[in-house]
This record gives C-alpha cells, structure tokens and sequence, in this order.
C-alpha cells in the first residue's frame, strides 16, 4: 500500500530531522539529505485555488530549471496521467477562480479528485506556497488545509508561514518542511527535491 | 514612535476648544475654498493655463510637457495617451482602442474620433473567442485614432508627441502596487506567451513592485510610427509583425484587415440637462446612454433633497436600470445596425420613461442579454490655455488583454473579440466593431465648455458619468469631491443594487424596505471605475482637476 | 454668466441649512483630513513613492520623471535642479550657485555641498562690483555642486539626469506672467547684452507671457557637459568662452578662477528643537542662524498660545532681531573666518539671549551692518521611496543675475559680487565665498528624516525657515498650512516689523502698543519668499509635498 | 522762443486734424502728415520713472530701425547735448526706481531738468507709453502729467489709455496723440516721425 510506504518515509525523515536538530521544520532552505533527488520525472504542475503563482512556478519550473513539467492551472485527474511527481501550487485567488469560471468549492473538489488519481497510482506530492501573506487567508487555508497532509514535502516562500500556521500543520501531519526566503530559492529546492535525469 | 497620533491629538484638542473656533473654522472654509465644498481623500488641483488628468503621474507629465512647449490640447492628449500605453501597458496601448471628444473653442469644432477595434474580415462566426490568446484580438484601433487626431487638430508633430511615451518605454519606470498585481493575477495566461512574458518577467519571475519595468522594443516600434507614420502599423512592418504571429497561433487577424482598418470622425451624441449642454461618444459606445439617464433624470427635482438621499439613489437606480435596458436593445455599430439615435435622445421619450418609476418601490427590471464588459480601461482629460478640451477613454479590454505580445514588437494586442452580444444590435458580423460603454463626455453652459470627464469601468462607465454629471449640476460639488462622492449601479440585468459601503445608512435601509437586495463593496472601489476630470470656471478660466483616489491617478496644471 | 458665484450661493445655503450640519461638517474635516488641518489656498499633495517640490512645474516634472525611472533623491534633485537653471532663468542656472543638504537613509550619510560662488583670485579690493555687468560675476559652482553630488551620492548617469533639462532647453516652453514679469522689468540691463538680448528677446521685443522661450546654446552647453563631465565648463570650451567674454568686457574671471573652483563637501549644522533634530546648511549660508533662532525659542512655550498671538509674534520678532544681528557680526566664508560655530549653536548662549526679551516691549535692535541680499534664488524638496531626502536652495542671486549670457553657450552669470560687506566677517577677499542667507533644511525625529524644507526670499529666508519650523513642529500645521501661514520679519537693522496683512489685528495693535513700527504687505506677498516642502509621516511613510501661494510652485508624486 | 513755435505748430496740427475729422486722438496708428518726418536726428531715448520700457523703445529705435540714438534710463541734462529729437518714454517703476537709487520725486525732478534743458536747445519732445495697464497708476500718472503738455506728440499702446487720461491731457494741452495696437506698431510711427536721413 502507498500508505505504508509513506509512513515508512516519514519516520525516517522525522528521525533524520531529529538527528540535524531540527524537529518540524528544516533548516531554512536546506532540503532533508532523505527526500534530495528522490522525487522522479515526469513532474505535473496545477494550482490548489487557481492561484497565478502556479503559472510562476511553471516558468521556473521549466523555462529556469527545464524541468519540462507538464502544466495546468486547473488540471483534471485525467492530466496527471503518467506523471511520477505531482507539484501542488496553494492559494485561493478570486481573479484566476472568475477566469477559470470556478467557485472555491468547485476547485476544491477538482483538487481532490487530482489528489485522488495521485494516490491511487503512487504519484508523490510536493506542496508549494509561494504567494506570501497575499496569499493567505480563509479560502487560502481551505486549499492548504486539504493539501498539506497529503503531501510529501511542502515549500513555502518567506512571509506565507509568518503565523506558523505550515509548521502547526506539517506538526500533525508529520510532513517535512521547507521554508525558503524566495521565490528563486523555491525553484531550487524543487531542483534538489527531483532526481537527477 | 506615534508621533501622527500625537499631532492629531494635539490637534482636535486645539480644533474643539470651543464651538465659536470651529464656526470660524466651517467659515473660513466655506468662503475660501475655491471649488470643493467637502474635504477630500485626494486634493483638489487647481491651475491657470492648462492641465492634464489620467491614470498615471508620468503620463499626466507628457502632457503637461506638451502644454508647456505650447502644444493644444490634442497635442498633449495624444502625448498622454501614447505615454499611458507604455506606462499603463495592463489597460491601454498601440494593440488597443478607443474613443475620443474633441472641443476646440477657437474653431468651434465639437468632433468624436472612434479609433474602436473592429472584427477581422474573416468569417469567425463559429469560432469561439474565449478572453485570452489570438483569436480574442480585434483589430486595433488606438494608432489610426491618436494619429488623425494629432493631424487634423493637433498642432505638433508625431516625433513631437510620442517623444515622451519612447522614452519611458526605453529608460522603464516603477513598477507601482498596481501594475505588479495586475501582472501576478495574469501570470497563467501572460506565461503561454513568450513576448508577453519577456517584457513582465524578463528575469523568468514577474516584474513585483518597485523593479524597473521596459520596453525597448516598443520605443523602437513607436520611434519607427514617429517617423513613418500610421502606415508603418497598417502596412508596414509592424502589420508583418502581427499578422506573422496571427499565422503562426491560430489567430484571424491579416495584413489586408489591417490595411483596411479606419479611425472614423463620428458626430458626438449632444443632449442637454438643465440648460447645460452635454456632448458625449457616439455608438458603438456608451454616450447615448449617458444622455437618455440625463434626459429621465431632469424630471425629477434632485437638488430638493440632499446627494445621497433615499428618494434620490431610488430614483437613479430606476433610471440606470431603464438606461441599461435600452443600450442593450437598440445600441451597436452604427455600419451594421440601425439604431434609434434620436429616439434614444428624445426629452419625450425619456419622460415617458420617467413615469414608469414608482417613487415608493422598486420595479422589477425589465430586458435582457447585455455583453460583460471588463475594466482595463483608461481614461485621460485635457484642458490647454486655449479652452480647448480632450475627453478620451482607451482600453484593451481586459487587464492585459489577450495577453499575447507581437514578437520584437513589444506592441499588446486587446481582447476585444470578447465583447460581441450573441444576438441583438452587438451579434458579432466580421469588420463591424464591438459594443462598449465607455463614454468620454464634454459639458457646456452656453456654448462656452465647463466640463471634461470620463471613467474606466466597465458596465459601471454610464452609471458613474451619470452621477458625476448630477454631483456637478445638481448638487454643485467640486470636481475632487463629485469623483468621491460614494458611487453605486444599478443594471436591468442584475438583481442587486451595488454601492460602495459609505452609502448612508438609512438611505439603505429604506432601499432594502422597497424592494432592493444590496450589494455592498468597500468605501472606494475600483469597480465602480476610476474616473479622471478637469472643470473650468467660465467666469474666471481657473481650472479644476480631478482624480479618482480609487486608482492612481493624477492631475498636473500649471 | 455667474454660475461659480451661483453655485458657491446655493452651496453655502445647503451648508448654513443647520448648525448641525456645520458641526458634522467640521468633524468629518478634521478626522478625515490627512495631515493639513486648515484649508489652504493650494492644495497640499500626497503621494507614497516619492515626490519632488519646487518652483516651477516642468522641474517637478523632471524630479518625478528620474524617480520613477528607478532613481535615488540625488539623481532627482539634481535633474531638477539642472531643469530650474532652464525654466527659471531669471532665479537659477549653470552660471549660479547654491547649497544642498543630502539625507541618505540606507547609508545613514547626512552632508551639505557648498557650491557657493566665489571672488575671482585677482585683487579687486578697488573695483566697484556694482549690481549688473561682468564685474558683478563671481566664479559659479553650480555644475560642480550638481556633478558632485550626483557622482557621490546618486546612481544615474550625468546624461540621464540632465535630459530633461536639456529637452526643454531645445523644445522651449511657454513663458508665464512671472518670467515675463522678471524680463520686463530688468529690460534695461538686460537690453545692454547681446547674448542674453538674444535668449530673452530674440524677435527684439521681450517674449511675452504665453510665448515660447527656447535656448538652443544652453541645450549644446549642457549635452557637452552631459558627455564631457564638469571639465568641459571650468577647463574646456565653456571655460574659455567664459574668460574670453571676461577679457572682452573688463570682467575679472579668468580660466584659471574657473579651474581653480570646487564644491566643498561640509558638515551640515546641527541642532534640537523640542526633540526634534534640525540639519541646515552651514556656513557662509544661513542654517546656523536657524538653529540659533530656534534655540533661543525653545526657552518659551510657544504652543500654549495661538499661532499668532500678540505674544507669540513679539517673541519671535525679538529672537529674528537677535538671530540676525549674530548673523552679520560672526558669519563668513569659514577659510577666511573664524565662525564661532559652537557658541552660535549654544543652548546655553541662546537661553541668555532670549532672557534679554522683555515680554511686555520692544526691545531696541542691537547690531548693525548686514549686506542686502536679493529674491533671485530658487528651493528645491526631494524624497524618494527609500526615505532619503534632498533639500536644495539655488541662486544668481538678482533676477537675471548680472544681465550678462556668455555669448554661444546660453549661460546666464550671477551678481554675487554684490554681497560683499564692506567690513566684517563677509568683507572681500580674493577667491572668498560670500555670505548668503540661504538655509536648506532637513528637520528629523530619532534619526528619521521628517521634513525637507526651503525657500528664496533673500533676508526673510532665515526667518521664514524659523516660522515654518515653529508651525510645524510647535503648531503641529500640516505642511501646506504651515507654508500658507501668515509670515513676519524683524531684523536687528530695520526699525519695522514686516508683516501679511492677515495678521491679526489685535495682535498687530498690541505690538505698536508696546512700540513696533509696522509695514504691512499684501496677503500673500513674494517678499517673504516662496517656500516649498515635503514632510514625510514617520508611521505611515505617507509624502505629504506643499508649495507656496506667492510663487508658481508645484509638487508632483507618485 | 521756443513756446512760440510749438504754439503754430500745434494750431497748425489741430487745424489738421480737424480736417481729418479727428478732434483730439489720430485715427488708430496714423501719424498727422504735417508731423511725419518732423522730428530730426540725433535723437535721444530717457525714461520718465524708470520704467524698463525706455529700454525696449531703445531695442525698437536702435536694433531693429537703425535709428541710432543715445539712451541712458537715467538721462540727465547733459547727456542729452546735441540731440534734436528727445523721446520720453514714460512710466513709474518701483524696481526701476530702486535699481537706480532713486525715489519718484528724484526722478521726477531729473525729468524735469533734462525737460527744460530740451526746452531751452529748441529739442522737440515724442513722449511714448508703451506700458499699457501695467504702466499706470497714481506714480505712473504723476510722470504722464508732467510730460504729456511739453510734448509735440504723444504716442500710447493700447491699454495704456483705456480711461482716456492720455486723450483728456492731450486735449487740454492741444498735443497731437497718436494710439497704436502695438510695441510694435508704436516703433513704426517712431520711424515715420522722424526725418529721413
């Protein structure tokens, strides 16, 4: 089971954080020596909220990093087909849910139905807030909160983790924490998180 | 360190000492100010010589450098309007349209140049628009407009005018708040586009607020329309330029489309409102509108109760509603539809309509089926020495339009394709233009001009103009204080009255018991538009400017 | 057609309708407004990003245009400095001088640059300098001072800043009833030279207001300098015209006065007021006495009266007299001078000084012997968005400075030499700076910069500086308030105290009563300078920018 | 004597214009042929109250009609020896006066000085007010009433004679007064008044 498998993954990260001191939360930037390279390509990026942010880890992604993931801000379960990694981008943005023509609980449910098909098919999941306090908020919590505990390795951008509210659910849920004092060092965390092609 | 706090502390301290010094205080403001009667957010700009009000401090400067070389007001309108472009390249520029009045007091000359963007001539009846990449562009109109106006009653030339906008385009400037958000809340469409995404993310990462934004490519395209003229755009090189790109994405838009695009002269709508004369954009645009909700609202006596009155704000919304209703009915091309002009604009008709309303409830709405429109729009007022006087409001549709770029172009092109109505006077017919409300609109007294004002806004453009109108007539604001003064809108095709929260509360309250559902937005906001207005004193040639504080604007005289 | 009057009777109607409408109006005033507490005649500006103050619009423009391209305060002040040396020909331009105080905020740097002109290095102890004619002319340290300041302290390129300076040089600019004015009234010394003929009058007649003045030789001057750095002026080809027009004209300057100049960086003067610090310019120029004034003012409780009380307007016409009196007997250029700096700036020295004021009559001046100065001078405000600050005072000294252009180059030289003492601190001396009253200012609180501030106005600069000090920081005015209060001058060696008739009239009463002369201006007269301002809100960052009544002042923000 | 001449002249000059159907004022910038060309070389340029439009008469006389006379704002009797041709050029300025250290009064005495010197050489006298609106006023008029009845013709711009003063001394004193549109205009009759070299 894909469960399990985590499971496993997250008691030896937990233990290795342990052992560098660091319980919840790694080092600002530096990525878990465990999870380094272990993500595998093909790589799929979507938004969690239809946040423009996606399209911004997209160009770092691919145009900055040529990762060469696939991308769509409102990806279906059907998109993620055959993708190995599943990078999740967080926020809840009226102006992309108006032009997408979807309500939160819409993308909502599109979100979990993408989470769904990832598990099912051993699809890692990487989250990712970049957005900052802009980006924070009760519908962007909504989204976080999905998504988070589902996630093998969540980044979040300088300001966005201001109220700890990432380190208290990444607690719980015992997911490892990256937090990054930008946008650039985002984009090479996910660098050091894919494995080397 | 509270050091504000503390002043202002100090301050009422001194300012309640006694209600003797806060008569003196009411007095001495009321005799000494000169125009506003209402302290405002943003001040009021006053000047004697000429003036220039838009959205963005720089673009207002190019054309306070064109009124102070000597330029008319034409001149620097078009200087201002290149330079928004550029330093407004979310709302406006060379891949965009609009609409412009012109007064010009020594020949006497009222005029409306419609640069409006046309369909392509291709048969894209079964094509689905959608509001982002090429097949949402229309031709553009904004080059063949602002040329015409500058050659035929303008005073300088191209190279003269356009300097400004090059420059900026080349040196760059601050991003602002603004600009950077709009540019955040577009990145998944902007990042499909590598031309777009090379001038709003040149590093990869979006452009935030406080970097340098530029545009050298487009100094070169405006450098090479300063010195070949509209045909460089038309025929030329850059008509190469976007047509290859069109062929390349799927998109419509041809050479021949846009060698046989024309900037039309159009008469202006003219209606009156309390003797005064108002002179606004004709169809396909929102002026006609303007005057009709004018035209109902002259028979009822508004100056009687205070702005903001229950009765007052009632009576408006009925009167929007109704306006609305028509300009969805009855307003389009005028090549492709006819349109009832004077019907439209006749006192009778209006009255009839006038008794329709039922002062004591809400009348259910009444037609249906009006196009959405978007609020990436600009609008910029010129007054000179002369008395002449520009209104112009331009746009690309939505914020960063069909967010493509023309590839070593650094022109934008506009998604106005996403306009047409799917029957009615604005279904879509391939070279006809679109529908839109804006409205730049001139106002006189006796012949002699008063008034230029104009709004961005969307569906909200008429019923902003039509409350800047009653604030300056009927209630006799100030220019700075009617831009402020709580906005609201009423449409036929929604259920909801939306005002801003600062509508009184009891006038609410009695709004809700008659029938209405409210919907409230913040004390300033950008949905209702962000207007920008120059008032002259016929008696003594000060002028007034006016800038929304719901967006940046500025005003700049001298 | 009456219609503003028409207008302003129904407005106040509608305002008088009840008392308690007056009341809420006054509240909604006074919580509302931003910083300023009174209505003023100019509207005080706001803006967020940076802002740029002085005495003429397409300055302001150049200011704003470089700070929205991404400069620092420096780089604007000085392309605004370099566009006033165009615009204000008659106050200010490369021929000229000036001191500037700089406040950077990230480097924590604050210093003064004196480019003050200086005496030639010949002996001219038996020359009679006159007012006009080249024997008039000191040494100018204006492209110095700009240069070097702009080289250690800003981030842009000579050329960059200088363009629009440049620009309206070549394209001109509408002249306005002030230049004019200034054109008219100096016709005859002007019309005794060639080259400054050919720049202000080039048909023959002198340009009119609405005209269009260009300088063309003043637009090749600068793009060398702009290309070839200030050696082009002090050792290269404008040096040369300069001495050749010398030679020619029996004027003293010589190339090696010219290449012998330099600006001085100095220490500004420092000093408290109530907890506020006080940067100034410091000697030859007038900061010193300042901060001087101000001490001696800290010993009395201004604040617990009004603004103009009888008290308060005797205090501080008592503290001008004895400011101004030290002012003449110790300040000098500090090469040729001991300044007793130190016992100037004492608290304690101040504290035995305002002890010589009797509360209850005027006391007799005491020292004598002052040079006169004159209004030709212009200030310039600066603040970008990293909170660093550039107050600039710049001048030829008389309007047109010496009559004198310097043939092919378009520069127009000051009359510095006219400010010569016959005795004193400021007696002449070969290669001397002279004293001048100029004083920029920069006012911070706990280390933060708080307010930039200057004016013209020749004697009334030093005591203007002192009020506006007080208003803002003892009165707690907002900026434009401050800059609009009525202004008063006493000086140790006039016998009248100098007022704007909107002095009140008890106070004016009891100053005769207790034995001042007074001379009464009009209500807003140029005579006491024309100040311009930016105060910056320590919480909130917020530019609040104003600009004085008495002069065409113009703030431009973003 | 001098009074004597000037007496047949002006009855001359009035029989004139009564011919002309112009009583006291010329029809607007025409010059009463029996003046044109009367007045002789050299001439000399002062101001009467400082005014800096002496100097732009001088720019008008010397620079762009070549007539070539002295000028000093600050004329005194001495410096108008050999002249034929006096111009007055007539306004008060406060910051005229100031520039030349002088009060209205020394001025006006100094006026007076070079007036008579004038009167007792046989030099004739063309008083010009070129100043319009600005150039009047209770200082402006003192010099205006001095000079208007020792002139032999009297030229006003427009504007400056908006309140017929000029046309009121002229009539008094039986001075031919000749109104132009202009500076301009006003260096045209200039030239036609005086004698071809």
């Amino acid at each position: 089971m894909v469960r399990k498998h985590r499971f496993v993954a997250r008691v030896l990260s937990v233990a290795l954080m342990a052992g560098i001191g660091v319980l919840q939360v790694c080092a600002q930037g530096t990525v878990p020596p465990s999870l380094q390279g272990s993500f595998l390509q093909p790589g799929y990026i979507t938004s969690a909220g239809q946040t423009s942010d996606a399209a911004i880890v997209k160009v770092l992604a691919n145009t900055r990093l040529k990762l060469g993931f696939g991308y769509d801000i409102a990806a279906k379960p059907q998109s993620i087909a055959g993708a190995k990694t599943l990078v999740l981008v967080l926020g809840a943005s009226n102006k992309g849910l108006g032009a997408a023509g979807l309500s939160l609980e819409q993308d909502i449910e599109r979100v979990k139905s993408v989470i769904a098909e990832a598990q099912k098919n051993g699809v890692r999941i990487i989250s990712m807030h970049t957005g900052g306090t802009a980006r924070r908020g009760e519908a962007s919590n909504q989204v976080i909160e999905l998504c988070v505990p589902v996630s093998d390795v969540v980044v979040v951008v300088e300001g966005g983790n201001n109220d700890g509210f990432f380190t208290d659910l990444c607690e719980k849920a015992g997911v490892p924490l990256v937090e990054v004092a930008s946008i650039s060092a985002a984009g090479n965390v996910l660098k050091s998180l894919m494995a080397q092609q | 360190m509270a050091l504000q706090r503390h002043e202002k502390v100090a301050r009422r301290k001194r300012v309640a000492m006694s209600l003797l010094a806060i008569l003196a205080f009411a007095f001495v403001f009321v005799v000494a100010a000169p125009l506003s009667a209402a302290d405002t957010v943003k001040a009021e700009v006053s000047a004697r010589n000429g003036m220039v009000a838009s959205a963005q401090p720089l673009a207002s400067a190019a054309g306070l450098e064109i009124l102070m070389a000597g330029g008319n007001a034409v001149d620097a309108a078009v200087a201002s309007a290149f330079a928004l472009g550029v330093v407004e390249p979310n709302a406006t520029g060379l891949g965009g349209e609009g609409m412009m009045v012109i007064y010009l007091a020594d020949k006497d000359v009222t005029v409306a140049i419609d640069y409006r963007s046309m369909s392509p001539l291709a048969d894209m009846s079964k094509v689905k628009f959608g509001s982002t990449g090429h097949v949402a562009v229309a031709v553009p109109g904004t080059v063949a407009g602002l040329c015409d106006a500058l050659q035929k009653y303008g005073t300088m030339s191209l190279a003269e005018v356009m300097a400004p906008a090059i420059r900026y385009a080349r040196n760059g400037f601050i991003v602002s708040e603004t600009l950077a958000q709009t540019i955040a809340d577009r990145f998944d469409p902007i990042s499909n586009n590598e031309a777009l995404l090379k001038i709003v993310a040149p590093e990869g990462l979006p452009l935030v607020a406080g970097q340098i934004i530029k545009n050298p490519d487009l100094a070169a395209t405006m450098e090479k329309i300063a010195e070949g003229g509209p045909d460089v755009f038309y025929r030329g090189e850059i008509a190469d330029a976007i047509a290859d790109d069109m062929a390349k994405n799927g998109g419509y838009i041809t050479k021949a489309d846009l060698a046989a695009y024309r900037a039309i002269e159009r008469e202006p709508v003219r209606g009156t409102y309390r003797g005064y004369e108002i002179v606004s954009a004709p169809p396909p645009v929102g002026g006609i509108s303007v005057i009709e909700m004018l035209n109902m609202l002259e028979n009822f006596d508004l100056a009687s109760e205070a702005p903001l009155s229950p009765r007052n704000v009632h009576i408006m919304a009925e009167v929007m509603k109704r306006g609305f209703a028509d300009n969805s009915a009855y307003v389009g091309d005028p090549a492709f539809t006819d349109i009832p002009v004077r019907g439209l604009l006749d006192k009778e008709y209006a009255k009839s309509r006038a008794a329709e309303i039922d002062l004591g409830k809400m009348s259910p709405s009444t037609k249906a089926g009006t196009p959405s429109e978007h609020p990436s729009t600009t609008h910029l007022s010129v007054v000179d020495r002369g008395g002449n006087m520009v209104a112009l409001t331009q746009t690309i549709s939505g914020f960063w339009g069909a967010c493509v770029a023309v590839p070593g172009t650094g022109v934008i092109l506009n998604n106005e394709m996403q306009n047409w109505s799917s029957r009615g006077p604005n279904a879509y017919a391939p070279g006809k233009r679109m529908r839109t409300t804006i409205a730049p609109t001139i106002i006189a007294k006796n012949g002699v001009p008063f008034v230029t004002m104009g709004t961005p806004g969307a569906g909200r453009i008429i019923s902003t103009m039509v409350i800047l109108a009653v604030d300056l007539l009927d209630y006799h604001m100030g220019v700075q204080e009617a831009i402020e003064s709580p906005r609201f809108y009423a449409r036929d095709t929604e259920k909801d009255l939306s005002i801003e929260s600062r509508m009184p509360a009891e006038t609410q309250a009695w709004l809700k018991s008659i029938g209405y559902s409210i919907k409230e937005y913040p004390d300033f906001d950008l949905f209702f538009g962000g207007a920008q207005a120059i008032l002259v004193d016929p008696d003594t040639g000060m002028m007034y400017g006016g800038a929304d504080p719901r967006r940046d604007g500025a005003v700049f005289g001298f």
